[in-house]
């Protein structure tokens, strides 16, 4: 199943917030999306998954999702939003339980994807209990239990530290190779964007139009290893959105 | 065949390529404050009462008529009384809120500021709060006489306690980074206190205010209870005495209003005090 | 020379109305006193004020807290006031319409019916105590109601949700008239009764004789025209009218004096001449309050009343 | 010159490199709890009282001393009564707070989820609050009796406006990225009011039912006003009367307790129901 | 004004955070401190600037610090810790206004520390309407009002987006050049450590023991250009540190 986003432009009151954005997810590819502070990139996601919708233009799902997916849009959220009064398995359960599945189907759909994950140890635990890094597995985990067509995810790792940011991109990494996932990616880190991107999307400032959608060919596996070569793409982005980055971080919220 | 024919053709044909907009699943869980409804009910329900009692299916025993409510209102204040009881009512929750709260201040600061204070005030409080203070109004009377004194105490009492529970809950809940700042830069303890504390307390010492200030327009029926000839309580008792629901009614109505006035002034505050919120 | 300030505790009811005849009429002033009228809402608390030394004179029923307050040692009784007594008007007990069809049709009847009153201790509870003892029932077979408030009475006996209660005339009487209620007896009837008492603090007792006697005097004069006006039969209408408006400057004050100068006639009682005391009464009261346990144990006679202002009759 | 001999010699060889411990300057402002002081400290008081009763300092008029109080409670117990009393009380309050609560959630929660509700509700709950139940009180006779549904509605009707606000409150301050969360895998609405909005409002409604407790209990004596045989608040209400002192407050002393156990209970609940914060 | 740390070994109850740590803060000489999550990073800078006291071993001062130092030891905290209810002046002046100042020596030093941070026409606006890397220049600004001998901060770029990090990192050289602080910084992340850095000190985990002190000898103006060198750098500290960092990441916290 693909996604297609075809002249989107989004207003909250008087806000223009997008601007006539027009893009595309194709099966099993990353698509980055980076852009300054305030540019709408979180919006965008909201309006992908169907959770807001837009003032102008449409957003298509082509192809039906595979058989058997539960839930063919699913988010993995920055500030993770697992409920801290279940366990991750019961965090995990918690999107099943409105299917219609036997609870044995329902427990070994969570002992898997936690297997999957590497928290099968940490089932029983509660969210408070668990790192950042621990916290968003879970809420992979629980993005893996429906089975998903295209995973949104707004920048699931800015709340954890630079350490376990970089554990948990090797680990995004590995999964990809496995299960090579559809997903749409939103992140201020470049780094991760040339990491992890088939395609980069660059937004400008607000209102977010699209300003450059870059294709970085190297095979993720590969990337690894070619941190320098990388390192350019990084730059050339950088370059791309340092000034806007600049005007967004002096921009004063309205009161 | 173009993507909007396949649309056409829905799910029907699975294996092909079929675009659908993506269904919308958000909104909700967001109520708007609607002032307008609130007054259509307000008034609807008004309309109903006054035709129950119009067509007797509210007995006037039971509950007077609006109407007759109003005019009660209207005798008092054509009759220029309201005056008298508003300002002597006014006084007495104005001296025993100001008392309560500045006490309250007081004992709730130091109990959020000294170990010492806190092991003794905390349990002391948490007793002597949930004591009616109506019970406690023969005591009254014979420790603060028959004057003033005894209603501004009740007030005063009654205000007390909920005042002091917000202030140590506010310093409580005061970011102990930003003290921790205050103490890096070298800050004196009483600058930490007044720059700091007391200004990341506020917005809990506000919400305080709201409680104390419903306890205390509560608390006016019972402080009135002790021999005070003007004051809404007053007016209400006597009422209550010779079963005059209207003015009854009427009484506990601008007792409610002056609950009402006083939270949106408290809310003016608010505004006010917290604008860099 | 300078006047001595005293404060007087009234409520406004016709049983005050003595208060309020030598206060206009001048008769305090004659003794050299100034007195403030000091207006409650209810009876107990100017005993209490009195304790506090808010108050120095008051007029009350003997209730429960007045007994406990005179053991502490804060009250005295220095005269007596409105009674009953067989032959003068005074009190009705009143039956529910709902009770009086089930056949509560006198105070004999009353065992097993339930009896609206204030509160315990309360003279409204001594009536229904009087009405055991005459009837040669236990008091435990009436279900005793505390309702805090007259009016809290009125309303439960008017609905049928209490069967009976004790009741002044001046209510009783256009209640009966309105339907709402039935009278089935007399106070008066259950022998003689000193209801309320003049009294003041021990410390005025004890140092300030004079200053009792003063007021004592004062009040004898308001008692007397009181008792010309109304317990007279010959009575002269101007007199009558003129304290009849005097007393509607404190009671039904909101009402025009057409309309308030029934209810203040119909609400005459019976008070004893130079504020007599019926000490025998008083002794039995006490006695009655101690056996329930409404008035403590180490209460006497002695320490209650100071017999030596006003005369006493057995 | 080591390091040391240069730290003995101070600041004043102010060019030289001295070495100087660097200066504490933090600790303070975490008041703990010490349970000793507070029994200590209401030890001392309960002495002096007792000492100030003893000497005459305090008449017996004023304030009974704590042995003649305790007394008065033993009597209480001895005599079996105070079983009738707490027996009657209790069911009152239960009955009360129980309805007053259910009531509450059902109206906290639709007013914290429908827009419509919210704007009907609220207003209402501003203007109804703070009215006090003892003005009522001769309405209520004529509206429930004199039995026991009176005295239930009393404490019915001051438990139910702050469960309300309490609870839409509570719904307010769940966190919305957990409700979006919800809509996002497709969760029901009913499944997100159950798993997702009510565990989430919880904490709030647990603290609100500490004030709603609270209220309930300073209501009882207003409640047992209404021609009540026994109960804690008629207990106390005639003891008033006889100006008992001794009994008025052993009364109160056991409303006291009664209000300490039960925030001790709530405390239990909210450590099992909240035992993931 | 130099910083000297002997045999600091700290407990919390019955918890050994940190053990036998050892180390100096040269003056003009900026120290990076890494190290897993909960190794005692935090609790170190805390025992540093005299807000804790270490169980064992002692925190030194060698020399006086320079004339007209305000607070000697100056904290740049992580959630910024300006007072909401205070303008960008206003939390400037707070720190100043228990020395004995005149009010226009006090505006002067106000002004002047919002001019060298660029944030002279921010000065009377409300943290709430700043964008996360203001606030965190005004924290800065604050702690350059007190002449500082030695600036202690607390991972001050983490809780900011990486774009605005970015920009961050480059005004705190910047900073560095012209007025060649000394500083003590934490950190998670390893590219500020080797940008920022003349030392940079490992610590291992919980309790935190010193695993190696890098030197790092570029000097610091030239990293900017010399990104794929300290690459290397970089690469080098994370194997010393992976292990320890997925160990820490997989820690539950005691409840
Ligand atoms: N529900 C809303 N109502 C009104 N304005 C909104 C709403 N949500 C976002 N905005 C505004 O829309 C703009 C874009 O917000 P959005 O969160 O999409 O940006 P973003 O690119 O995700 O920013 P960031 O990088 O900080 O996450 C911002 O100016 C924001 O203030
Ligand atoms: N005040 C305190 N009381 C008790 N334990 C504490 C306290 N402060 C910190 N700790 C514990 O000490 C350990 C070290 O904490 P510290 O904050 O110094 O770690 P850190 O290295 O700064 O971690 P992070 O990288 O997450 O900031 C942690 O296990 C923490 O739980
Ligand atoms: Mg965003
Ligand atoms: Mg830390």
């Amino acid at each position: 199943m693909d996604l297609r986003l075809r002249g989107i432009t989004h207003f909250y009151g008087d806000l223009e917030v997008l601007r006539d954005v027009d893009f595309g997810v194709e099966a099993g590819q990353i698509v980055c999306l980076i852009g300054p502070s305030g540019c709408g990139k979180s919006t965008l996601l909201r309006l992908l998954g169907g959770l807001e919708r837009p003032a102008h233009g449409e957003i298509l799902q082509l192809g039906a999702p595979p058989a058997g997916s539960l839930n063919p849009l699913t988010y993995v959220f920055q500030d993770f939003a697992l409920l801290p009064w279940r366990t991750a398995a019961g965090n995990v359960s918690l999107v099943l339980e409105d299917h219609p599945l036997s609870r044995r189907e329902r427990s070994e759909i969570v002992a898997d994807v936690l297997a999957r994950t590497k928290l099968s140890e940490f089932a029983q635990v509660l969210p408070r209990q668990l790192s950042g890094g621990m916290k968003q597995r879970v809420a992979i985990a629980r993005a893996l239990a429906v089975r998903p067509a295209c995973l949104l995810m707004d920048e699931p790792l800015s709340a954890l530290d630079s350490q376990t940011r970089e554990l948990l991109l090797d680990d995004l990494v590995e999964l990809w190779l496995r299960e090579r996932f559809t997903a749409c990616y939103v992140t201020h880190n470049l780094a991760e964007a040339v990491r992890l991107g088939h395609k980069v999307v660059v937004l400008s400032r607000r209102p977010g139009r699209i300003r450059e959608i870059v294709e970085i060919d190297m095979p993720l596996e590969q990337r690894k290893h070619a941190l320098a070569e990388l390192q350019e793409q990084q730059s050339r982005l950088w370059e791309l959105m340092r000034e806007e980055a600049m005007a967004a971080d002096r921009e004063l919220a309205d009161v | 065949m173009s993507d909007e024919a396949l649309a056409e053709r829905g799910a029907a044909g699975a294996a092909a390529p079929v675009a659908r907009p993506v269904p919308f699943r958000g909104g909700g869980f967001a109520p708007r404050p609607m002032r307008l409804v609130g007054l259509v009910l307000f008034l609807v329900l008004l309309g109903l009462w006054e035709l129950g009692s119009r067509t007797g299916w509210i007995g006037p025993l039971v509950l007077p008529a609006p109407t007759a409510v109003f005019e009660a209102f209207r005798q008092l204040v054509v009759s220029g009384q309201i005056w008298l009881h508003l300002g002597a009512s006014l006084q007495r929750l104005l001296l025993g809120w100001f008392g309560g709260t500045l006490l309250g201040l007081l004992v709730g600061l130091a109990a959020g500021l000294f170990s010492m204070a806190r092991a003794g005030v905390v349990p002391l409080v948490a007793a002597l709060f949930p004591i009616p203070k109506i019970a406690l109004l023969p005591l009254f009377i014979i420790w603060f006489g028959i004057g003033e004194e005894s209603k501004v105490a009740t007030i005063l009492f009654g205000t007390f306690f909920p005042t002091v529970i917000a202030v140590y809950g506010g310093v409580d809940n005061v970011d102990r980074n930003l003290i921790r700042m205050g103490q890096s830069f070298g800050l004196s303890w009483l600058s930490i206190v007044r720059k700091i504390v007391l200004p990341g307390a506020l917005p809990a010492i506000l919400s305080g205010f709201r409680i104390s200030a419903a306890i205390a327009i509560i608390l006016l029926v019972a402080a009135e209870m002790i021999g005070a000839e003007y004051g809404i309580g007053a007016y209400i008792l006597l009422a209550g005495n010779l079963m005059a629901t209207d003015q009854l009614i009427a009484g506990v109505a601008i007792l409610s209003m002056l609950g009402l006035a006083v939270s949106w002034l408290l809310g003016r505050a608010e505004r006010y005090f917290l604008r860099w919120r | 020379h300078a006047e001595d300030k005293i404060v007087l505790g009234a409520l406004r009811f016709t049983s005050h109305a003595p208060s309020f005849i030598a206060y206009e009429r001048g008769y305090f002033k004659d003794e050299g006193l100034d007195v403030e009228l000091k207006f409650f809402q209810a009876a107990q608390p100017i005993a209490v004020a009195i304790a506090s030394g808010d108050v120095d004179f008051g007029v009350t029923a003997l209730t429960g807290g007045f007994y406990s307050l005179a053991d502490k040692g804060a009250v005295k009784v220095v005269g007596g006031l409105y009674a009953e007594k067989p032959g003068v008007p005074g009190m009705a007990i009143m039956a529910s319409n709902q009770a009086w069809e089930a056949g509560l049709k006198s105070p004999a009847d009353l065992k097993g019916h339930s009896w609206a009153m204030t509160q315990q201790g309360s003279s409204f509870h001594y009536v229904a105590g009087q009405i055991a003892a005459k009837y040669g029932f236990d008091l435990s077979d009436i279900a005793l109601k505390p309702l805090q408030k007259v009016p809290a009475m009125i309303a439960a006996v008017k609905s049928g949700q209490v069967d009976a209660m004790a009741m002044v005339p001046h209510v009783a009487v256009p209640l009966e008239k309105a339907g709402a209620a039935r009278i089935i007896g007399w106070v008066r009837d259950l022998g003689p009764w000193q209801v309320t008492t003049i009294f003041t603090s021990t410390g005025n007792v004890e140092k300030h004789r004079d200053l009792v006697e003063r007021f004592l005097k004062a009040y004898e004069k308001g008692i007397a025209d009181y008792r010309a006006a109304f317990l007279d039969p010959k009575a002269d209408p101007a007199k009558k009218q003129a304290i009849v408006e005097i007393i509607h400057k404190y009671v039904y004050a909101d009402k025009p004096l057409e309309a308030a100068a029934p209810s203040i006639e119909a609400g005459a009682v019976y008070m004893t001449e130079g504020a007599a005391l019926d000490i025998a009464d008083i002794a039995k009261q006490l006695a009655w309050f101690q056996k329930h346990g409404l008035a403590p144990e180490s209460l006497t006679l002695d320490k209650m009343v100071d017999t030596s202002f006003v005369a006493t009759t057995k």
